[in-house]
């Protein structure tokens, strides 16, 4: 962080890191659609996937205005690289156990809900602080996502207890989702420039200052679910730092391909 | 006797048959058929649009089209809630759908090749769907003509706004337009083989007409979708690949060509370019999710008998 | 194919039908690396990709070569869309089963050997036919590529009898693929206006008169395999002519992006 | 007691030992962990650099890079095939590897994430590698030091190649330099790290140099990598990330900065960012090619007892 940085690049970054947060979860989540295990998820996750695309709407055209000239959401979301994006590495992973970037298998549904449920449980508490955002449009977006978001953990959390006090296979796979997902959480609680700098001036929250809410959250759901709350230790990720694992670039491939074919068309 | 001559009287007054009405045997099954097969279309039916949700070229229409192909999912849902009214478990329905004794949309077994696509599934497909759905809403069957009522609100709108992406892209690059052009290309033909087989053809249309299921023919419903779709064609300024189609002031219709009802066949008997990867993608989430359904059967077990344990 | 068709524009056409085809399959066979069933799989599937994008090379040097201008072997690689691609359907299908282009499952190494089987048996037929090309700039490429192909058919024909004649699972596996893959080589037979044009004036083969050379291969390897042929009946792919499956834009997505992020550079 | 002297007499003549020489245990046991870490090592940095292949943005560079991982295979194969003559089996070095109780380079637990990365693993990974396997041309092992000579040759092509493609990308957009620009800041410490903690803290170093595995020691290397590098980064116009990289005269050597040993020994005993997908990518690819290799076996042991009856 220069000193020359203003509290504009500081709500810019900011509302990046949470908009990006948003659009690749909401990306991973509609690859569900018309693979779902019972046709209710198939249409829940269009749910999730449809509120987090909207969040990232509201937040990229905060930034766009922000940004002025050509911005707008869409040179936002489909004309920066992955280097460019300040999302959590937990969102980008793909639906299934730990497995470099170009390997194939099937999709898991339990690493869907373990990983919706750690991020819903953080994002019902960050949405929560920035309704009291010195920036009037963040907050009002985020009472918005709140609701939403409320729901996003009231499904997985559900999801979670069936599947850990449900069948043998199934309390299986959910810890095995657990202990594969459970490290990435160290991300949110990582330093981070921008997100001290919009912490000092009251655009946005210290994160650090929700973890034993987030953790009595999690604690709460897991024994309810008879799952064992794997350790969160090891090597701590840094998406939200621009760092991010070898996922990201093939969903932002596959992601920003058409619009990039057509550079300036209008859709 | 009696029974069937009351049921006849109600259908000939145009009123509705409700599930604890007694019902023809044939008439039950021939509902089953037609609104399990619906449902089915609007499940396999997610999978070409839902081909284009990760490449989406704005987050306005990805965002529109997550909304539609979550709606045709839940036109599935009711529409397999209004099957079970008559009688039959949802398991059974998919069970016929996955061992391939049960049918869906023909029109669901070409693939989607180009984002243009899924402007034209909504404003051609969609728009032909409507065609034959819309006198469904007067239907006998009560809960099959609620649930078509709501699905035809819905399809209304997806067809225009499957119409205005389509007017979107027209007004900008040529390439864009080329893409429009494409996808007309490949799906007019295949959407006017939707309405089925001419009338003279159509072995379910006799009896449907007298049991209030179907209430309009095969070719009048092609007509009347060919005549409304003309001069939007025109508007959007795309060519319909038909050289025949022209206006024939006598009959007040548009004249248009032949249909090559081979092809139509040949996908409706299973050799169509989708019908193994539609339904193998299909029977691979059903065969995937069974641990994920066997969980929250498993959980809600569970919790049953501990609020029985409890309750002692 | 209008009056005003000059050869060489049959040529380039022809060119790309052969030089895509290469292509598509290298890329395919190349998503093996590191993921093979052993190491000298990994190898031998390298070593055949390789032999694949090489011989793409050389013909779309030659279209370029006829195309003039700014064209490269590289703009007609990663500057073309889907829709101009004219290799074969066959060769774009992942390696496994029949599924919609989003769907995910694991890589299966009999649909890989099944489909280097039934295009090299073609290609070895076809690359000698052309030796005799009145190009002689395609009939060198011919000439090597043949060399190349025998050694792919070798190497999926002792494939094909190890897992025809293997075990239960390795004869059930084939089979599948066999009887997945099968309906696709409809498409060498099927009419195209580039072939016949360029089998006319002496550029290129008439594939159909390959096809009892064909069958011979298939058969003779079939019945050392122990598996029956499956029916090549139902839909005739159209992916010579530019018709193509829901994977091929998935395919060239992966294999353009970074090219078309980055127009113009050099590499 | 006569066989130890014979075979360190030999060691000290600078002689080669062959697979039917006598040998002593512990040296055996030294070779196969060390020959089999490093076949290991081929194996899994194959994924790294295999992760680009689709994405390589010229069908040239595709090519040159599907060739390298191919390359790595090959050596992956040589090594294990000069383990075996020391009386191990493939399986059973490839079960040590899956079960996590052999090890294998720790640099390849880290990401590719751009395309740079390849050409900079090449230049500095592949550059690294070469400095440590040179003296191992003249190891006392003469399957392994026959083994390295062709590896090292093979190497220092690719490091060569690698070089190259960063001169080219150097050459080009200000986007391409920053992509190189980052791949060396991600990569340079981490390739330092590859010769090993410090002599001081190192514990196989002295009994491999008295038995002539080694033949230099890490902090030896290291310095000699850092003079090698210096002047190649200066000609690419890339800047080492590291403010305490200058010339010392007096030493006549570069002088560098603090290592991370912590994070160094963090990703060796399984934390670093890639740890868990490597591995799990290998066992997976090997327990997934399980019927593959066991229609091999079958189908041989079908056609061997198919030759047995034809001979009977």
């Amino acid at each position: 962080m220069s000193a020359t940085t203003t509290t504009t690049d500081v709500t810019i970054d900011y509302l990046l890191h949470l908009a990006d947060n948003a659009v690749v979860l909401g990306q991973r989540n509609a690859e569900w659609c018309g693979h779902g295990p019972v046709i209710e998820e198939d249409l829940a996750m269009a749910n999730i996937s449809l509120d987090l695309i909207g969040q990232a709407r509201l937040l990229y055209q905060q930034t766009a205005a922000r940004m002025g000239g050509d911005v707008t959401e869409d040179t936002l979301a489909y004309f920066r690289d992955d280097t460019q994006f300040r999302n959590y590495t937990l969102l980008e992973l793909p639906h299934h156990g730990p497995l470099v970037g170009y390997a194939r298998t099937d999709r898991d549904y339990a690493t869907t809900i373990v990983r919706n449920f750690l991020y819903s449980a953080l994002m019902v508490l960050v949405w929560e602080a920035l309704q009291r955002s010195c920036d009037d449009e963040l907050a009002a977006i985020a009472a918005k996502s709140l609701k939403e978001t409320r729901y996003h953990l009231r499904h997985a959390r559900d999801w979670l207890v069936r599947m850990g006090d449900g069948t043998d296979e199934s309390h299986a796979r959910a810890q095995a989702a657990l202990d594969h997902l459970m490290p990435y959480t160290q991300e949110f609680w990582a330093d981070s420039p921008v997100e001290a700098a919009a912490a000092a001036f009251g655009l946005g929250v210290d994160v650090k200052t929700l973890r034993p809410a987030w953790d009595a959250i999690v604690d709460d759901a897991l024994a309810e679910a008879t799952l064992k709350r794997s350790a969160a230790t090891g090597y701590v990720t840094q998406g939200k730092n621009g760092l991010h694992s070898e996922h990201l670039g093939y969903l932002l491939a596959e992601m920003q391909c058409l619009a990039r074919a057509h550079p300036g068309a209008q859709w | 006797e009696e029974l069937l001559a009351r049921f006849e009287a109600r259908i000939a007054a145009d009123g509705r048959i409700e599930p604890q009405d007694w019902m023809p045997e044939a008439y039950r099954k021939t509902l089953i058929r037609q609104i399990s097969q619906h449902a089915h279309s609007e499940i396999v039916g997610m999978l070409p649009e839902g081909n284009w949700i990760s490449r989406a070229p704005s987050l306005k229409r990805k965002a529109i089209l997550i909304a539609k192909v979550q709606d045709e999912g839940g036109h599935g849902q009711y529409l397999y809630s209004a099957a079970e009214t008559l009688g039959i478990s949802r398991a059974e329905m998919l069970d016929a759908l996955h061992s391939g004794r049960a049918k869906y949309s023909s029109i669901f077994n070409y693939p989607t090749l180009n984002w243009a696509d899924v402007g034209v599934i909504g404003w051609l497909v969609d728009g032909a769907a409507i065609m034959n759905q819309i006198p469904l809403c007067r239907c006998s069957y009560g809960p099959y003509a609620r649930a078509m009522i709501r699905i035809c609100k819905e399809e209304s709108f997806h067809q225009r706004q499957g119409y205005e992406a389509l007017l979107v892209m027209m007004k900008g690059t040529q390439a864009q337009r080329d893409m429009v052009q494409d996808a007309v290309n490949r799906w007019w033909w295949k959407c006017l083989a939707m309405f089925g087989p001419p009338d003279a053809d159509s072995p379910h249309t006799a009896q449907g007409m007298r049991w209030g299921i179907k209430r309009i023919s095969n070719d009048e419903l092609r007509q009347k979708f060919i005549d409304a779709t003309v001069p939007q064609a025109e508007v959007l300024g795309v060519t319909l690949p038909d050289p025949d189609l022209k206006w024939n002031p006598e009959r007040g219709h548009y004249d248009y060509g032949q249909i090559d009802w081979d092809e139509f066949w040949q996908t409706v008997n299973g050799h169509g370019p989708m019908n193994k990867q539609r339904l193998a993608t299909r029977v691979k989430a059903h065969n995937d999710g069974q641990w994920v359904r066997d969980a929250a059967l498993a959980h809600a077990r569970k919790q049953q008998q501990r609020a029985l344990k409890e309750a002692a």
